[in-house]
């Protein structure tokens, strides 16, 4: 339903509205907020999933069958640690935004 | 129709400026995981208005409406009943509304669709003040917590939410946390699915508002259950399922201490909000399974 | 145009009988009536009044009656109760009573009504319907007046209360607006 | 086919808004609108309407219900007066700035304190800046035609703005008149079912209404209300022109009575304008040459129509049927000040008819006197307050324990 959303928004002609509405989906590129950023040790990585659960902003994919298996999208990586915290085999850190790693 | 210009994973978009580590964006990507597209959503201005947008762009890929602080449920109310007049009996309208906008001036609203069985789906997620305006208290504020309105810590306890619900005997209502996503996900459908009002009540930890290390969010939610600050439990027809029964508790100050919101309790005063938490714990939990005598008394009677 | 007053208790269907008096005006004469009821609290027993003004052509005045031309008063204790039913009336003004004392129509006659009709409309409606409400009694009682037909009157009862009660009441409006006497 | 029908203004605005068709109804009783809250789910119980009857816990509710079922697609109704209204006050603008056309019966009574369940005009006047349309009645026949009236332009592409439609408490509500009543057929032809013509909630077609907008945007909203509110006029008065051809009767944005030659003119809204009315037929016996400005559309005001109509007239007489606290005079006074304030002309206020209190052919044939005598140049003072006791300062005495 979703995928046939998106086809019928580049099909339908534009009207005009009055009033207040929103029309677009879109985001704001939070990654700017950043202070701190999670890294991962892919050697520790048990690959439990547990990171991409709990992220809030929906931007950890984890891949059972990659060498680098969890991958970020620092567009949207608000930097809150919570993947950090929760992970269970510890295998992530936060590092600083614009230090060395 | 919306022109999507953000490929998203699901139906929330990624970049929403709710605050990092916020409990309310972990909550909304779930809520919406569940309910899908087939959904209208009503929310009231505060945290969860992020999600509504600002101007021409939105934030969720679902039809809503942003009303009143006050008449979410209301708002609701009228969706649904325009929904039935035109025979779609199948969408979900969800209620998404705040602490505030649920105990404190949206109660009202939220009583005459409980009353009146309208089938309505309302989420209340608990940041446990008014963190949009600023952090001041709402009568979801717990007992001792520091917020803008109440600068020397809140002198008296919350409200409890679903003893209000439960007393206009609806068919559906559940407690839920974030640190139990699987749970709350099962709350959600079971919600989703009920012929009628369903409320699901969730804590949400708040860094900004409660003061903590962002990344703490869900282990603060899971501590909250450990020392019995909050309980989990559902609501079904009359049957209580506990999903929180502890033999022990964690003591209070593991939850606590992290937290700035309680940074100004003196070692008596902690004690005190041991003594209470816990005495508040096991008689609300006696409370609950009376509840199943009392049901299961009456089946059989 | 004729302005007229009722004056009854809460209970004794005041309003009901403007408006069914309307009805039977404006839709079985062919003429208009407007209703303007004086509500106050809702409750029994207290005393209410409703006005009403017939005419020819359609009313335009949207205000009480402070002149009445006629005057029905379906309990004769409202005087009572610090009601003077005689407020703004003038020399050809008419009363319509609700009783069959001479006594009490002789109570009325200080008011200096031109004629006064009257008729125990509560015993005929408990003849008729078993309930002792006389609205419906006195609205043939105000057909005796020849403001209107008993007809109409009958009609319009039917209308409004339905067959079944609407049939018993139309036999009090007939047994009244037979029985009626003028003073 | 027309058939008479002995109606009160209640039942009048309900056959109106059954014969609209409306599918979704939120309302709450409060006197003396409760009728119509009674009679309308009498309907969808008995299957005579086939809607939704949302039966709500408040005003605000019946409002926040019926915009929201608005947007999501159908014509939905309430109905309100006094306090209600007052309780709508925050959602009275969400319908009107998200275009959500609804017609709303307001019932006219006083707004507490005092305590009053009668007729007076203030409630609506302190919603009259909302965006919704004001409507006022004279009689009960124009409750039912100015509410269906009102779903046209209301719903009009180039209005797209809730309307009030504004009857006397009591002196309408529960007035009893004869009222000619349309056929379903010619109301379906006049209104026809609802479409929505702007930004609605559909799961099946998604957009997100009515979410936050900033400053750079927000007086362009307002903006296009406001123009649509200066569009209205010329809709109303071509859908009144249809109306009288479909129906057989004329409706008046403004209705000069009796103007033309008059001395003196008085403007007014609302029931007292039949025995105004009646008053001027009366005095032109009398060979006093008076006349009556009805204002029927008080949002958006009249400024073509009424200045037709007051053109030339020299003292002209303004009746409030609202207190105007604090301001230099009533509302529809301070309104039509504005609109004269370039003509050499003297223009007085009469507040009365408050909390109930009848406006009598005496007190209205006053106001007419006064007018003349000034007119005339043997009078400067006028009554403002008409039908004020002598003393009201000393209204209650009271010993108190000091």
């Amino acid at each position: 339903m979703q995928k046939q959303q998106e086809k019928h928004s580049k099909e339908l002609k534009k009207c005009r509205v009055l009033g207040p509405v929103a029309t677009i989906f879109a985001s704001s590129t939070t990654g700017s907020w950043r202070l701190e950023r999670p890294v991962i040790d892919y050697e520790k990585c048990i690959k439990c999933g547990t990171c991409e659960r709990f992220c809030p902003t929906n931007v950890i994919d984890v891949y059972k069958d990659r060498a680098e298996c969890v991958v970020i999208n620092y567009d949207y990586c608000k930097g809150c640690g919570i993947c950090v915290n929760e992970c269970p085999s510890k295998c992530m850190k936060m590092i600083p935004e614009r230090g060395e790693e | 129709m919306f022109d999507i210009q953000h490929k998203s994973k699901g139906l929330v978009s990624h970049g929403v400026s709710a605050c990092a580590g916020c409990g309310l964006e972990l909550i909304m990507r779930n809520v919406m995981s569940v309910l899908g597209e087939d959904t209208v959503i009503l929310i009231p201005p505060g945290c969860s208005a992020l999600f509504s947008g600002y101007g021409n762009e939105s934030g969720l890929k679902i039809a809503g409406f942003q009303g009143n602080l006050e008449n979410t449920a209301a708002c609701a109310a009228g969706v649904r009943a325009a929904l039935n007049a035109q025979g779609n009996y199948h969408t979900t309208v969800l209620a998404f509304a705040g602490d505030g906008g649920t105990v404190d001036i949206g109660l009202q609203a939220l009583s005459g669709v409980l009353e009146r069985r309208d089938r309505i789906m309302y989420i209340c997620y608990d940041n446990e003040a008014y963190m949009n305006t600023g952090i001041q208290g709402s009568s979801s504020t717990p007992f001792f917590a520091s917020t803008t309105t109440t600068p020397s810590g809140k002198p008296t306890s919350r409200k409890n939410l679903m003893e209000i619900a439960i007393a206009h005997d609806i068919p559906y209502a559940a407690t839920a946390s974030i640190h139990n996503l699987n749970d709350f996900k099962k709350k959600l459908k079971k919600a989703m699915e009920t012929d009628g009002p369903s409320l699901i009540h969730i804590q949400t930890p708040c860094p900004t508002g409660w003061r903590y290390d962002p990344g703490k969010s869900v282990e603060l939610a899971r501590l909250a259950v450990q020392t019995g600050s909050w309980i989990l439990f559902e609501y079904e027809d009359g049957r209580v399922t506990i999903n929180s029964k502890l033999k022990d508790l964690k003591p209070i100050t593991d939850y606590i201490e992290i937290q700035g919101r309680f940074k100004h309790l003196t070692e008596e005063q902690k004690a005190e909000l041991q003594d209470y938490t816990e005495k508040y714990y096991h008689r609300y939990i006696k409370k609950l399974e009376n509840m199943n005598i009392e049901t299961e008394e009456h089946a059989t009677a | 145009m004729i302005s007229i007053k009722f004056y009854g208790l809460g209970g004794q269907g005041v309003v009901t009988a403007g408006k069914i008096f309307s009805e039977a005006i404006s839709l079985y004469e062919d003429k208009y009536a407007i209703t303007v009821p004086a509500y106050g609290h809702e409750r029994r027993g207290a005393p209410v009044n409703t006005s009403i003004i017939v005419d020819e052509k359609p009313v335009l005045i949207n205000s009480f009656v402070y002149h009445p031309d006629i005057v029905l008063v379906m309990d004769s204790t409202i005087i009572d109760k610090d009601i003077d039913i005689s407020q703004g009336i003038h020399e050809n003004s008419i009363l319509v009573l609700n009783t069959e004392d001479v006594n009490v129509v002789n109570t009325y006659k200080k008011y200096n009504f031109k004629e006064i009709y009257y008729v125990d409309g509560t015993q005929i409606a408990l003849n008729n319907i078993g309930r002792g409400i006389p609205n419906g009694s006195m609205l043939g009682a105000i057909a005796g007046t020849g403001l209107l037909t008993i007809e109409s009157i009958e009609k319009a009862i039917i209308e409004s209360f339905g067959e079944k009660a609407g049939e018993k009441n139309a036999k009090a409006a007939r047994e009244a607006f037979e029985r009626v006497k003028k003073m | 086919m027309m058939v008479f029908k002995m109606l009160d203004g209640n039942e009048a605005a309900v056959e109106a808004m059954k014969l609209a068709r409306v599918q979704v109804i939120s309302a709450y009783p409060i006197t003396p609108q409760s009728s119509i809250s009674e009679k309308l789910s009498d309907l969808v119980a008995a299957g005579e309407l086939k809607a939704e009857y949302v039966r709500v816990e408040s005003e605000h509710t019946a409002l926040s219900v019926a915009t929201t079922a608005g947007l999501t697609g159908v014509r939905a109704a309430t109905a309100t007066a006094s306090n209600g209204l007052a309780l709508m006050h925050e959602i009275l603008s969400m319908t009107s700035g998200n275009r959500v056309p609804i017609v709303m019966p307001v019932v006219n009574r006083g707004v507490a304190a005092p305590w009053t369940l009668w007729c007076e005009h203030g409630d609506a006047m302190a919603q009259r800046d909302m965006g919704w349309l004001q409507f006022y009645c004279q009689n009960v026949q124009e409750v039912l035609d100015l509410t269906l009236l009102a779903y046209r332009v209301a719903e009009d592409e180039r209005v797209l703005t809730p309307a009030m439609v504004c009857l006397d408490g009591f002196f309408l509500s529960h007035s009893m008149q004869k009222t000619q009543v349309p056929e379903q057929r010619l109301v379906d032809d006049f209104i026809g079912p609802y479409i929505r013509k702007n930004t609605y909630i559909d799961p099946d077609d998604p957009m997100f209404c009515c979410d936050l907008t900033g400053s750079d945007e927000f007086t362009e909203m307002r903006y296009q209300q406001k123009y649509a509110m200066d569009n209205s006029i010329d809709v109303i008065e071509e859908i009144e022109n249809e109306f009288e051809i479909r129906f057989g009767r004329k409706l008046h944005i403004v209705e000069g009575y009796k103007t033309e030659d008059a001395d003196v003119v008085l403007v007014a809204l609302g029931s007292m304008c039949g025995t105004a009315k009646y008053v001027v037929d009366k005095m032109r016996q009398e060979g006093k040459k008076v006349g009556l400005a009805k204002v029927t559309v008080f949002r958006p005001f009249p400024v073509k129509q009424l200045k037709e109509v007051l053109k030339g007239k020299k003292v002209i007489g303004v009746f409030d049927r609202s207190a105007g606290l604090g301001g230099q005079g009533g509302p529809v006074w301070s309104e039509t000040s504005a609109l004269m304030m370039n003509e050499n002309c003297d223009i007085r206020n009469y507040v009365g008819g408050l909390g109930g209190r009848d406006v009598t052919i005496d007190n209205i044939e006053k106001i007419y006197n006064e007018l003349l005598e000034i007119k005339e140049g043997k009078r400067t003072v006028h009554t403002e307050w008409i039908d004020l006791k002598e003393n009201p300062m000393e209204l209650r005495q009271v010993t108190k324990n000091v």
